[in-house]
């Protein structure tokens, strides 16, 4: 007697990801994937993916999709919200994305408590257009437009997003999860699911921080990017919930 | 008269940007009218990419290369594609260490390379595109072997210069395949 | 329904919610502000929503989301405000996204000044963002028109599946004069099966996008976008010829500037001098064959605008040559007076004869 | 008692040899095939001991690309 | 200095520190990310700051502000960014500052994709932004031309306090060609005594602004500047002439377009055709007055770019009529082949015979 | 003996304002001046004004200025700022400037740690425009795009800017004053000398928010105004120090 | 045939873009074509405000009025700038409560309203504007006064309808004023 | 020992009327003559009791137009 432990969601269109070997962008898409199937809501489901590695989320994920431009997705996610509020929108966008130019968009959404999911994956680093530094880069890391190391007296300390909009009312929950190992990858996943949740019934903004890797840009093997990550990344990324207002908690 | 019109392809990684990058170099090295184009796939990693490599006489008008005077395929989707771009009797270079097939045309100066092999041979695989330099080299006469060897110097620096015997041994090599078979 | 005398910017709001435009998104700017304001007060009460988007940016990017989520949709601004959209005024155009863009043009460039002006016509015909694409630019020149166009505004984006800019300077934006909500002439309108409303049972994902890689694939989809651009040159020209029988002159302006020029006209017509007018009504698609075939009857064309000489340009590729083109124009939010016009006219036909 | 055991399957035309599976597995059975390349270039992921095999999950769930399929397989004796 | 081997994208930063250009704002995007990588090595080496922005839209309003401090400064982008700063650009020709802006273009719209186009001309030469007001546009056609026009370029944004644009293709940005930087031929330029770098002993304030609440202050700005606009038209129109003494047809076109026109104008000898090329190196202030003259010596003009047809329209102006101009053109990042180049002018020239 | 005890300050152009009646708007320009003047600054001091009331700052700051555009003041502060390191670079921005169109400017201006000083006026309106909903605007409170009072549900509760760039490493110093009282403004006018110090030691990013009135769009007497700011606005933004770096502590 | 082009002025908050608006409605209810458009300064209080009212029996072709028919102007400022757009024997009304000079034309029909004061005769500082619409509906005979009244009503709507007596008081007190001056 | 006395001087054609300046004297001499319009159009702001003022400087402090100068005066004797 067989039983399925794990198997590819229906979450997911059956096309391989363009990602790069071992870029973590993957398991991210199939945990989303994986939460909006078991809530049942693949067929209400409208995401945004805006520019970066993960602009082709309308041909991964099942369901309908709209493409953004960069830093945009949470406007675009507000205005297709506001059309549906009984639909499920997510924006799923990078830390160029959401921290840099997007940060009008990020702070208003969540201002104003706009009932979407944001899925923020922070790689400390411009994927998509070759390993430009990020606004969460860290202090001393290398990225092709710091060459010598992230100067904190040059470009500052990298931002913490999810503290940052932890200070305003509208979110509802706001969580930093990582990847790195099954344990992880599996509070993750509830989180997302619990960030769903909330906006399914309701109660404001919500968003879940994922710490993620780039080896390719960050110039390590899969394995020593996921290690780098935990080492550097979370001391000053710390992982835990931000947010969650009384309903949600 | 030298107007050499180079497409040369393969997967990312495989040293194909930096191989037409060396010729062109070489190219002006010689004093030469030179351009190099690459582009790329989508993808970071992975895909393919190509470059299109001029070196002339005359000033480059068109840096994009539509009659190739020669093809450098490293893998086999290269091949697919760019084959047809050949002029009449141009050069063919295939790595056949990744590719199963020979020319389709016969209007060309086809040569199989085993590329990789050698370079593992060397004990090197990241030096397959200078295998097949060697070759290129070797077939058109276009440029010479040490304006490569210059320009790699240029390249390399002082930090990397020990790698240039192993580089000279790949552009041996290459050669000599060419040297020895008659072309099909 | 009755006329009434509205501000053209409340008008222009009415006009919306008559036409059935759901959503508003838009962000404060002189001299439109009071557009956004009546939406705050007025789509409420029709069960339809406003909302103050953080910036300009915001407020396009929600057009493009709810215009992809198959609503109908608009947004306002004045000159800066619209130099910040064109990035997603791109896009719209790049995802084939019906809205109405409203421009109520100020002077520039810069913050320049708050006064009605006409410099943003390059800018909306030609294509102030990146890339091969189009819209329908309207340009009215009284208040009823402006609603009448509006309205008509939203059928032609559906029609299209492209974005539609009305553009008008701020004394049309404040001026009040009477109007009449008049639905437009009925048109067939293609149903949003495209739009990203869930799946629900359609089997078929939905996607909004303007991303091509392959350059291929980018290039079908320009030339797929061309075919419609041509349609609306073909389908979508208005303008109006106005005293052009047997004219000295043909005078070519639009919005407010040609009810100036109009004055102008009677003033010239007191001293013995035939003015006629081509007022372009679609600032895109120009109408170049008018002025192609007009050509033939005046011994000279004069621009006038608001600006430093931007529609002259269509003018002459209109005229091709076959007769000179003259321009006249105030700027910064100075308006042509008739006498100035008169005067002008008067040099030229001197010239001329 | 019935005997739990796992069966882990690999699309191997998906895997990218990112090598993410192998250090998971708590029974370290998931390895690299050296022996072959996949069409996409890449080493493909694969089980040699499935016998020891727990049906965890764990290295379907690191996977990035969802190569990996688990089962759980009850021996009834 | 002896030729160097670099990629355009490369050579307009080594260009810029040449120049010297001290400051350098930007953002990273595909095809021109090398150049603000290079900026980020290579500038703090030359006691230079490379500054990423946090967008575009950051990037020209540091640009704005380290202009207006008197310093050389630049930014770069490709076509999606680019329409982001048009506010910005529209507030840096209003207030008058000397900068240098970069577009590598690729194709539109939208998102679009990331290979080589030219359809931003329009964005370009008529003013992307709000406003009457012109840039210097410059449009080189290989590596060694773009570091001389980029040169060159920051002395005329310098002398006439206006912002220059620098425009190639993806093609250009990422190409590698021997180069060689050049001084430019020395310009009288003007002191920057109108900047703000803190009152000091000056006894003045300076202010810099391009807001005028006043609008006969406004027209009166407008008017100053457009005199300056007209200085530029008078002394900045720059374009190659080849192989026009006796052409069958003219093709104009611009950039590394019109390298692949050369090797279709080769071929064409080999068939007895003789065509010749204007090449437009200013693409504002255009050379119309070249097609013009040049009007009477071909039976018919070919506008070759990498967009739906754009500058065509200014050869349309320039030729006025004079004989029939034609367009040819691949888009959204396609590039024109000479074969097909070729073709087409065999086609018009059948047509034309 | 006449002493003088209050005089208009060198740091003021000799031109009367174009505020309205009671506006605070004219407070706060003279307190910023007097500590430029104070600190001997005036002729090194480069100030950016944009958009709203306060766009013809450059007709009354006795200094070098410019006019930026809406939202834009700090980044065009960093341009100047990045190029003369040695002057005093402060920005004077309005609520609906700096916490709506500029909320990516000004939060990348602080996370970079910026020596600029910025002056945030927040009378919770836009003034300029004629009284629209900014997104200081309190719930319930009427503007001329929230007629029916702001509605949380639909507009989110206001953002409360100190207290979110305070999570940021970049500033040295954020403090929430008020113009209300004599008391209060002599206190404003401390808190400003403090961040106009703290740029000139080069600690990093300042910011001095000045709760303001804007009786007009308020609907209210200027006296009235104060009161509400006081009744009203106080309570929802407290006054105090959000931040002081080590140093400036 | 009818052709009113008025220019009415004053400081922001005395009342003239309403009094412009109210002449239009009137003309509207009459079936004229009509326009009203503004131009207010840079200052939010205070400043000075404009509008243009056209009323005619043709479609309205400009809506600036450059060749007033009739000024009303309500402070001195206002009656500098404008008294020189009048045609001539054009209407000119001046608020002789805040403007201390009179015409300075004569080839104008000028009379002097002591607006300010009569408004506030009649218990209501705000009503001056009344005052001078009044003057100037009996100085051009362009409007009936019910049409004006009629179209106060549907401004005022029902919770201000007890304002229309004092308005029209205030309308009458213009009106007999100047039927009992002569021009000067 | 001396009696130290303050003396405000209004420069009215600045002074917009807003009346903040009567709210904040200590001793309530601040206060807006009703009998004069200035050039702006408002009633000015004044002081009667000027013996009675304690150069304190709250309502220089508080007018946003710098209408208002504030001298000490001491009298010795
Ligand atoms: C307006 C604009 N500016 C810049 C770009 C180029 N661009 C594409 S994606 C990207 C950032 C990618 O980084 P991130 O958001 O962190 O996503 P990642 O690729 O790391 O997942 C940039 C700068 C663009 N497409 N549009
Ligand atoms: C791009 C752009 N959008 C909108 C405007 C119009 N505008 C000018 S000032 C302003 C806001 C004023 O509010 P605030 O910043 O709070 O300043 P305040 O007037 O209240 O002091 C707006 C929306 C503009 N000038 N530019
Ligand atoms: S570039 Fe980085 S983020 Fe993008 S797919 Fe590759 S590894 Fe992932
Ligand atoms: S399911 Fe668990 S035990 Fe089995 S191979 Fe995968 S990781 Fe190892
Ligand atoms: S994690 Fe997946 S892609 Fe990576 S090696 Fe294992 S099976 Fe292959
Ligand atoms: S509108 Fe408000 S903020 Fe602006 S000057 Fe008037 S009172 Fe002050
Ligand atoms: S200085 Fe003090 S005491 Fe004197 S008038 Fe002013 S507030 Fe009153
Ligand atoms: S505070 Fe100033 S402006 Fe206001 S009434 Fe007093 S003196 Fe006049
Ligand atoms: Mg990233
Ligand atoms: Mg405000």
């Amino acid at each position: 007697m067989a039983e399925m432990v794990f198997q590819r969601t229906k979450g997911l269109q059956d096309r391989p990801f363009h990602y790069c070997p071992g870029c973590t962008h993957g398991i991210i898409h199939r945990l989303v994937a994986e939460v909006l199937e078991e809530l049942g809501v693949l067929d209400k489901a409208i995401g945004v993916a805006p520019v970066g590695c993960s602009v082709f989320a309308y041909d991964y994920f099942n369901c309908d999709m709209q493409e953004a431009a960069h830093g945009r997705a949470p406007a675009v996610a507000t205005g297709i919200k506001r059309v549906h509020p009984d639909k499920v929108v997510f924006t799923y966008q990078g830390d160029g994305d959401l921290a840099s130019i997007g940060t009008a968009e990020i702070v208003h959404a969540a201002m104003r408590g706009e009932k979407i999911t944001t899925i923020f994956v922070n790689n400390a680093i411009y994927g998509m257009t070759g390993g430009q530094m990020a606004p969460t880069t860290l202090v001393g890391q290398k990225a092709t437009t710091s060459p010598f190391g992230r100067d904190k007296n040059h470009a500052g300390s990298p931002i913490r997003m999810s503290e940052m909009l932890a200070t305003l009312e509208g979110p509802a929950y706001i969580e930093r999860v990582t990847v790195t190992t099954p344990a992880h990858i599996r509070k993750a996943k509830k989180a997302i699911r619990k960030a769903f949740e909330a906006q399914i019934e309701g109660k404001g903004f919500t968003m879940i921080e994922v710490l993620s890797t780039c080896p390719t840009n960050w110039g390590m093997s899969p394995v020593e990017a996921l290690r780098w990550l935990e080492e550097n990344m979370i001391p000053y990324y710390p992982l835990g919930v931000y947010k969650a207002s009384e309903e949600v908690k | 008269m030298i107007n050499e019109r180079v497409i040369m392809a393969g997967f990312g990684g495989q040293g194909v940007m930096s191989m037409g990058q060396l010729l062109t170099y070489a190219g002006m090295i010689e004093g030469k009218n030179v351009s190099w184009l690459p582009s790329y796939g989508p993808e970071m990693r992975g895909g393919t990419a190509n470059c299109n490599v001029i070196i002339s006489d005359n000033p480059v008008a068109s840096p994009i290369v539509t009659d190739a005077t020669a093809v450098i395929a490293m893998n086999r989707p290269s091949l697919d594609k760019f084959e047809p771009t050949l002029v009449k009797d141009g050069l063919l270079l295939i790595n056949s260490s990744l590719i199963d097939r020979g020319a389709k045309r016969d209007d060309v100066r086809a040569y199989q390379i085993p590329a990789n092999e050698i370079a593992n041979e060397l004990g090197n695989s990241r030096i397959a595109n200078m295998v097949m330099l060697g070759a290129y080299l070797e077939a058109t006469g276009a440029i010479k072997k040490e304006s490569v060897l210059e320009a790699l110097k240029k390249v390399f620096g002082e930090r990397k210069a020990h790698l240039i015997p192993i580089n000279e041994d790949a552009l041996n090599r290459g050669a000599e395949l060419v040297k020895a078979s008659s072309c099909g | 329904m009755a006329k009434v005398l509205m501000k053209g910017n409340e008008a222009i709001g009415a006009a919306a919610i008559k036409a059935g435009c759901k959503f508003f998104f838009g962000y404060p700017i002189t001299p439109q502000s009071e557009l956004p304001e009546y939406m705050a007060r007025e789509m409420p009460k029709a069960g339809a929503t406003f909302l103050q988007a953080e910036s300009e940016v915001a407020a396009i990017n929600m057009v493009y989301g709810a215009a992809g989520a198959g609503a109908r949709v608009m947004t306002s601004s004045s000159s800066p405000g619209i130099s910040l959209k064109q990035e997603g005024i791109s896009y719209i155009a790049g995802a084939e996204l019906p809205c109405v863009i409203v421009n109520i043009i100020r002077g520039g460039p810069g913050l320049g000044g708050i006064q009605p002006a006409q410099s943003d016509y390059f800018q909306a015909t030609k294509g102030g963002g990146h890339g091969d694409y189009k819209m329908v630019v309207l340009a009215p020149a009284s208040v009823q028109e402006l609603t009448d166009l509006l309205m008509e505004g939203f059928d032609i984006a559906d029609q299209y599946r492209n974005p539609v800019m009305i553009i008008g300077d701020g004394m049309l934006g404040q001026m009040m004069e009477p109007v009449e909500l008049r639905e437009p002439k009925k048109r067939n309108l293609p149903p949003k099966d495209w739009a990203t409303t869930g799946t629900g049972g359609r089997g078929h994902t939905n996607v909004i996008n303007s991303l091509f890689i392959d350059p291929a694939e980018c290039e079908k989809h320009n030339l797929k976008l061309k075919a419609k651009f041509d349609e609306m040159e073909k389908n979508e020209k208005k303008y109006e010829i106005y005293n052009c029988d047997n004219p000295d002159i043909i005078v070519a302006a639009y919005g407010t500037t040609s009810r100036i020029v109009k004055t102008a006209i009677d003033k010239c017509k007191d001293e013995g001098i035939n003015v006629g007018l081509i007022r372009p009504i679609s600032l895109w698609p120009f109408p170049y064959e008018v002025f192609e075939e007009y050509a033939d009857r005046a011994k000279a064309f004069l621009s006038v605008e608001m600006s430093l000489g931007q529609m002259v340009e269509d003018v002459k590729l209109g005229v091709n040559g076959k007769k000179p083109v003259y321009f006249y124009g105030r700027t910064g939010g100075m308006v042509p007076v008739p006498d100035d016009i008169v005067a002008e006219i008067k040099k030229i036909l001197g010239g001329a004869k | 008692m019935a005997k739990v055991r796992g069966k882990v399957t690999f699309k191997e035309h998906l895997c990218k040899g990112c090598e993410l599976c192998t250090t998971v597995c708590p029974v370290n059975i998931v390895k690299m095939a050296k022996d072959r390349i996949n069409a996409k270039g890449y080493h493909p992921a694969t089980v040699y001991e499935m016998e020891k095999c727990i049906a965890c999950g764990n290295c379907a769930t690191t996977c990035p690309d969802t190569v990996i399929e688990v089962e759980r397989i009850r021996d009834n004796g």
